[in-house]
């Protein structure tokens, strides 16, 4: 079995999602779901040990080998990126019950959780496969499940929302499609390793540059990266809580893997004499969404927008990484994609446990929180800590990089950018615990009333990963370093 | 056949455009949904442009004929032509449940209903 | 002569995108969207595409303009004008700047037709050399479609798949009224449409019996599972729109499409497991018969066989989640 | 017990104390005699560690490394010893004074608040016993946040007001300067552990100490230098235990012990000497406590008078390290006991008035040594020993930071020094003198009846302090000892 490591990760929500579709009893989805979300998970594990001693792990699907059929590739990168989704994934799913018994009628939750399935097995199936147009398939399964779960939000705007993502994400994904068409054109080949070869040896042509705009214009729709974030306030706000951690945690990483896949062993932008150009676009986008989001972030009446722009900031700094363009950067890039991972994760199920319990996510419902609820307010502000990048959680580690490639490259005003960023994160992280831990408005006595255990002990465990990553930060140093070093130095380790 | 050779990209080019111009330009949801689907139809147009071998016949194998059109840009948009309309569908759904609860699917009369979302 | 054709199809394309632009009313849109369809089916008839022209045919002229008007007649077909000033001149910049954009991207192209285009030379050739001895099918699309790149397929039905997901659970109500009334439901006395009802009764049993040969037949000519699915599913469309919803819903109840939806896609993906499971890669056909020719026939008839179930009972699903909302339930 | 587990078993204390104070949060002796006894077995283990004391700075126990050449490091040294000893000292007062002001007070949430507390005093002793920058920074954060729920205590808009300001620009310093420092220090250096003499080479580029001294001075908010002194006086909205906690035992003095420490042990005397920007530090050390005791001149509010005193206080220990001479550090080192003992003693009065007379301007205090002699008196002492006379111990480290000014030939700043111990005088001792011997002949208000002595708890606390800020006076030695082993200051 081991040899088809790397194709079973995405395989089994693949095939579990139709076969959840006939289990008709919701209860019996649910359980289902989580079953297949963590075998998928213990899969994934054993892929990135093989990974990270064997090296790259190469599966031709149906037998026939790239560039004739379709192969997975699974690098550091891919299996760093695969780690992330599927265990974060699995963790919600696990705690999803409450929050989805909830909100989510009696007749639409089985067909939730197979909507929950494809949307996982599409973002796996991005994240594992070495073919272009593959990859445009998986999107497409991700998104389309997106769009539904989205719209399955209480509130009416949720339908809005969904309608608004689901126009920007196909013209993000039309955008690719005739990116990869372009690249087709060119090289007149689909697998990644194959245009990898062949691309640079074109030369400059207008046809490659026009191809990779698309497909940076497409992904980075997908991506929510400023001044394309404008779909991914009103889609986390509206939708149900449990799919906003699902797609802060998962579906923007997933993204910002295509961004560095196609930059960097597609069409190996660090030899283009674009690169130098591309980079200030990119940092220049990546500042501005820190400040923006931030800025947003910071007078938000509602917390669960604020975190949604909280995230269109954090999209930032991953950029700003990228925008670095050295293996420092890249690597501080996906040291970060792999901590917010874990920030976001807690800090939306947390808060998917307080509108649990509350009823909304509003700053003036939330006031006495801290008491009602003290262990999930409490890791709520562990991830927020985390997330400003104090010393001793995963933050931290994610910003230390960060300032180091910034100042390996003696860009020092970048360097004082990301601190005052970071800063403004603390402005809104401080506000709710200002909130949280303030006496309730009038007499009303506050009874304790702590989120579901099944849930609780996910949130617990995410805010404490990242305390543990905060100190023992090798898993995602070293896997990152790696898959820097495979990118930009040029020989696959 | 010079003038030709990138004429018909450039009319696929202004066939994309219009369909990308609906999308973004008109207000009716349902318009949008056609504008996105004319946008999509004609890249099915640029692949399919890009596959074709003057000269060449279908991809059928049959005995005599060397020149075939390339098969695999068809393969691909099979598979697009299949996620057009599976984005269609839900994008129409959506579009009723909209009416359904706000009684207009004209964007600007929608968002006056609602505070941003 | 193909020139020419050429000219002409691509004129009459531009000639019903501008109507579209121009044109106000959404059943004036929905019809030039369907024509737009049927045009651009032709082209690609011209292009040598015979396969994407017979599923551009069905989809783009047929079951997206349905879906549409299914649409149009639940929220009616009135459109405002169009939105002037600032959002005019921000709208047209982008598309200019995008276009402007995709011009510069053509210039560097090969030439349109020229068969020494890298597109020409690289992969493609394998699959028409290749595929006659390997899978042993004359039509190389089915070939592509459903060995060298079935798993792009398997992605393509679980988007179908997908979507039938999306619809029902974004139109049904929060109770499952609707459906149970569907069930219940009798059969209207006296339709006004006899006429109708005589030819289409007449009709469909060669809708149906020419979805199987669609089906079956897909290896040696243009076709497939998807064409035969979305064939089988006009025909019963076809059925429902002249008898009544609940007449079609008592032959094919709504639950019962939703089991063969994820039906066809186990068929598809268990093909795959199979492989896996005899220690091949996963959708090696190989496995399933001593001789590889054979294998592979078997192998592309099961996933097409699961390809066709999947897109016939989503797209009936659809139909059944969009002609409900017509009918308001008693809610 | 060995070194290591004397520093670990000093670092529980505070945790263990915060279970006990929970568990037995509705039995109010019970729980009061636990934050005792933790304080009682904190003092008496550090005073075990002080007995021990290796030389030089000897590390006790360090993490696997959380980044290259960054982890977690505890390590033993004779400044850190000192601020354990003062902060586990005045833990111990504060507490048996805090009985007696909150519960005459009638408090709300006091369980959270001795919880708090001792979480606080945790941190205190993290940060004593820091063996890096890192460690150092991460308890000094923490204790930045364990010391907010005090300050908002009252849970009145005003607090929370007040909470944002002592949040903000603590928080907003320490991220925007110290940790740059931290990091531009690794970059340079190759390690943040506190070295004697030192961690940098000595071809280090001056610029980069020069930016980096700057980035500390700023960084450590604590420390109050002017401009970012504003926490100060906003923290003031807190009940005054936390006022005293903060303004003598845990969090000023976390600040100018950190400037000390990085002094010391980041720069060495040597390479601080070699900043440029320690010059114009000193002036703005010196300005900053000018400036400060002519603000408190003009607060009438009790508090808000010593806060600004605090502030000016603060100055003399920075000024101290920034003169980089062996002086100077002692009198820094002597000036952080002598000020928490003298200060402490100051705010308990000002909460013994506040509970028993129901006054917190000075204006109002006027002939009130009759009602409250023992208050007054000890206000008096205290007041001397902020100034800098005898017979307290103040009068030491103003004379070894007098000599520090001398021995770097400075003399405008010695000059600075007298003018602003003359201000003291004006602006502090001033009060209790006009409380005993009143001068505007108005008669004593009616309501003096009403008005006895503090608590006896908090009478028993002042007593303390005050007697220590005497008794410092007549035996400085086993402190000048200690200090004398911090490497730099040695004679």
């Amino acid at each position: 079995m081991l040899s088809q490591l790397p194709v079973l990760p995405v395989l089994l929500p693949l095939i579990g999602a139709p076969a959840c579709a006939l289990l008709r009893r919701p209860t019996l989805a649910w359980v289902f779901a989580c079953l297949v979300a963590v075998l998928a998970f213990l899969c994934t594990v054993s892929l990135f040990t093989t990974t990270w001693q064997e090296g790259v792990q190469t599966y031709a699907l149906g037998g026939w080998p790239s560039p004739w059929g379709i192969e997975y590739r699974i690098d550091l990168l891919n299996a760093l990126v695969l780690l992330v989704v599927s265990g974060i994934g699995a963790a919600i799913l696990l705690a999803s019950r409450a929050s989805v018994w909830q909100e989510i009628g009696e007749t639409r939750r089985g067909l939730f959780y197979v909507a929950c399935l494809l949307c996982l097995a599409g973002l796996l199936g991005i994240a594992a496969t070495g073919d272009a147009f593959n990859l445009f398939v998986f999107l497409e399964i991700s998104s389309l499940s997106t769009y539904a779960l989205v719209a399955m939000g209480p509130d009416r705007r949720a339908l809005l929302a969904a309608y608004n993502y689901l126009i920007m994400g196909t013209i993000g994904a039309t955008f690719i499609l005739i990116g990869i068409g372009f690249l087709y054109m060119l090289t007149g080949t689909l697998s990644m390793a194959d245009l990898g070869e062949r691309l640079p040896a074109m030369g400059e042509s207008r046809t490659a540059f026009a191809a990779y705009a698309f497909i940076v214009v497409g992904v980075c729709l997908k991506l929510a990266l400023f001044p394309l974030h404008l779909w991914l306030p009103g889609a986390y706000t509206r939708a149900p809580s449990i799919v906003t951690v699902f797609l802060a945690a998962t579906s923007t990483k997933v993204a910002l893997y295509v961004l560095i896949r196609f930059t960097y062993s597609v069409f190996h932008l660090e030899f283009s004499q674009l690169a130098q150009a591309l980079d200030t676009v990119f940092i220049a986008l990546g500042v501005i969404a820190v400040f923006a989001g931030s800025l947003v972030a910071i007078f938000e009446a509602d917390l669960k927008r604020g975190l949604a722009y909280s995230s269109v900031a954090q999209i930032g700094f991953m950029v700003i990484g990228l925008g670095i363009g050295t293996v420092e950067g890249l690597q501080a890039s996906l040291i970060h994609l792999f901590n917010h991972a874990l920030m976001k994760g807690a800090l939306f199920l947390a808060l998917a446990a307080f509108i649990l319990r509350v009823g909304s996510s509003n700053f003036s419902s939330l006031r006495g929180i801290g008491r009602r609820m003290p262990l999930a307010t409490a890791a709520f502000v562990l991830a927020g800590i985390s997330l400003i990048g104090i010393p001793g959680t995963a933050g931290f580690i994610s910003k230390w990089y960060l300032v180091l490639a910034a100042a390996a490259q003696q860009q020092w005003i970048l360097l004082g950018l990301i601190l005052a960023g970071s800063l403004l994160t603390a402005v809104y992280i401080w506000r709710f615990v200002e909130t949280a831990y303030a006496e309730p408005e009038g007499d009303s006595v506050i009874q304790r009333n702590e989120a579901p255990l099944g849930m609780l002990l996910v949130i617990v465990l995410l805010a404490l990963l990242n305390l543990y990553f905060g100190f023992d930060s090798r898993l995602p140093v070293e896997t990152a370093g790696g898959a820097a070093q495979a990118l930009l130095g040029g020989d696959a380790s | 056949m010079d003038v030709f050779s990138y004429f018909n990209y450039w009319v696929v080019v202004v066939l994309m455009m219009l369909g990308f111009f609906i999308v973004i330009a008109r207000g009716n949801l349902v318009k949008k949904l056609i504008g996105l689907n004319i946008f999509q139809t004609s890249v099915f147009i640029l692949y399919i442009s890009i596959g074709n071998v003057s000269g060449g016949a279908a991809p059928i194998l049959e005995e005599g004929v060397a020149l075939y059109s390339n098969p695999l840009p068809h393969v691909l948009i099979l598979t697009a032509i299949v996620v057009g309309i599976a984005t269609t569908a839900v994008g129409l759904a959506l579009v009723v449940r909209i009416h359904a609860a706000y009684d207009s699917v004209e964007e600007s009369e929608i968002l006056a209903q609602d505070e941003p979302c | 002569m193909e020139v020419l054709i050429d000219i002409v199809l691509l004129s009459l394309l531009v000639a019903t995108a501008v109507a579209l632009v121009m044109v106000r009313g959404l059943i004036a849109s929905i019809m030039l969207t369907s024509v737009y369809g049927l045009l651009s089916a032709s082209f690609f008839v011209t292009m040598g595409a015979v396969d994407v022209a017979f599923t551009e045919a069905a989809v783009g002229a047929g079951v997206s303009p349905l879906l549409l008007l299914f649409t149009v007649a639940v929220i009616g077909r009135k459109e405002r004008a169009p939105e002037g000033g600032a959002v005019l001149v921000k709208s047209l910049l982008l598309v200019v700047v995008t276009g402007a954009l995709l011009i510069v991207g053509t210039l560097d192209m090969p030439p349109f037709g020229s068969p020494d285009a890298p597109a020409q030379t690289h992969v493609a050739p394998y699959y028409l050399q290749q595929s006659g001895a390997e899978i042993g099918i004359p039509n190389v699309v089915t070939s592509v479609l459903a060995s060298y790149r079935a798993y792009d397929t398997l992605g393509e039905v679980l988007v179908i798949f997908t979507a039938g997901v999306a619809v029902i659970l974004i139109l049904a109500s929060s109770s499952h009224r609707g459906s149970a009334r569907l069930r219940n439901a009798t059969v209207p006395d006296g339709s006004p449409h006899t006429i109708l009802q005589v030819v289409g009764k007449i009709l469909i049993p060669f809708i149906l019996l020419f979805a199987f040969y669609v089906q079956f037949h897909g290896e040696y000519g243009p076709g497939g599972g998807f064409q035969a699915g979305v064939i089988f599913a006009s025909g019963v469309i076809l059925y429902g729109l002249l008898f009544g919803l609940p007449t079609v819903c008592r032959v094919l109840p709504p639950p019962v499409m939703e089991v063969l939806a994820a039906l066809g896609v186990l068929i598809f993906g268990l093909t795959g497991v199979m492989s896996l499971l005899n220690g091949a890669p996963f959708l090696d056909y190989s496995v399933l018969a001593d001789d590889p020719v054979t294998a592979q026939h078997i192998g592309i008839m099961v996933i097409e066989l699961g390809v066709g179930i999947t897109v016939a009972s989503v797209i009936t699903a659809i139909y059944y989640a969009f002609a409900n909302q017509l009918e308001p339930g008693p809610n | 017990m060995s070194l290591s587990s004397l520093v670990f078993a000093s670092l529980s204390v505070a945790p263990l104390a915060i279970i006990g104070i929970c568990l037995s949060g509705s039995r109010p002796n019970l729980r009061e005699a636990v934050s005792i006894l933790a304080s009682a077995i904190l003092i008496t283990l550090n005073l075990v560690l002080l007995g021990q004391l290796p030389d030089g700075a000897v590390t006790t126990w360090h993490s696997g490394e959380m980044l290259p050449g960054l982890r977690l490091e505890l390590a033993v040294e004779p400044l850190g010893i000192l601020f354990a000893i003062i902060a586990s000292t005045l833990w111990l007062v504060t507490v048996v004074y805090a009985i007696g002001y909150m519960r005459s007070h009638e408090e709300q949430n006091q369980t959270r608040f001795y919880a708090f507390f001792a979480l606080s005093i945790g941190c205190v002793m993290g940060i004593a016993f820091a063996g890096n920058l890192l460690t150092l920074f991460l308890f000094y954060e923490l204790l930045t946040l364990s010391t907010w729920p005090l300050v908002v205590h009252a849970g009145t808009d005003k607090a929370r007001q007040g909470g944002g300001v002592y949040l903000g620009l603590l928080l907003g310093t320490s991220v925007l300067f110290f940790l740059p420092a931290i990091f531009l220090t690794w970059w340079t250096a190759g390690t943040v552990t506190f070295t004697p003499g030192g961690v940098f080479n000595a071809d280090t580029n001056p610029v980069v100490l020069s930016v980096l001294l700057v980035l500390f001075v700023f960084g450590v908010g604590k420390a109050a230098m002017m401009p970012f002194h504003r926490w100060l006086p906003a923290a003031m909205v807190a009940p005054t235990p936390v006022s005293a906690l903060l303004h003598a035992v845990a969090v000023v003095k976390a600040g100018v012990f950190s400037i000390l420490k990085i002094g010391v042990y980041i720069f060495g005397l040597e390479q601080l000497s070699a900043a440029e920007s320690r010059e114009w530090l000193l002036y703005l050390a010196g300005f900053s406590l000018l400036a400060a005791s002519i603000v408190a001149m003009r607060q009438d509010n009790l508090k808000a008078r010593l806060a600004y005193s605090t502030v000016s206080q603060l100055a003399y220990v920075s000024l101290g390290v920034l003169l980089a001479v062996p002086a100077g550090v002692t009198g820094g080192g002597l000036q952080i006991a002598m000020h928490a003992f003298g200060k402490i003693t100051l705010f308990f009065c000002a909460g013994a008035i506040l509970v028993a007379s129901h006054k917190t301007r000075v204006s109002e205090l006027s002939g009130l040594g009759r009602q409250m002699p023992f208050t007054m008196g000890a206000f008096l002492l205290a007041s001397l020993s902020i100034v800098g006379l005898p017979p307290t111990g103040g009068t030491w480290s103003k004379f070894y930071l007098m000599l520090g000014t001398l021995e770097a030939g400075a003399l405008l700043l010695a000059a600075a020094l007298i003018l602003s111990s003359l201000l003291n005088i004006v602006y502090l001792t001033l009060i209790p003198v006009r409380a005993f011997w009143r001068f505007d002949g108005r008669d004593v208000p009616a309501s003096r009846a009403d008005i006895q002595e503090a608590p006896l708890a908090c009478c028993l606390a002042i007593g303390f302090t005050a007697t220590c800020c005497v008794m410092l006076f007549l035996f400085p030695g086993p402190l000048l000892t200690l200090i004398s082993r911090i490497p730099g200051a040695g004679g």
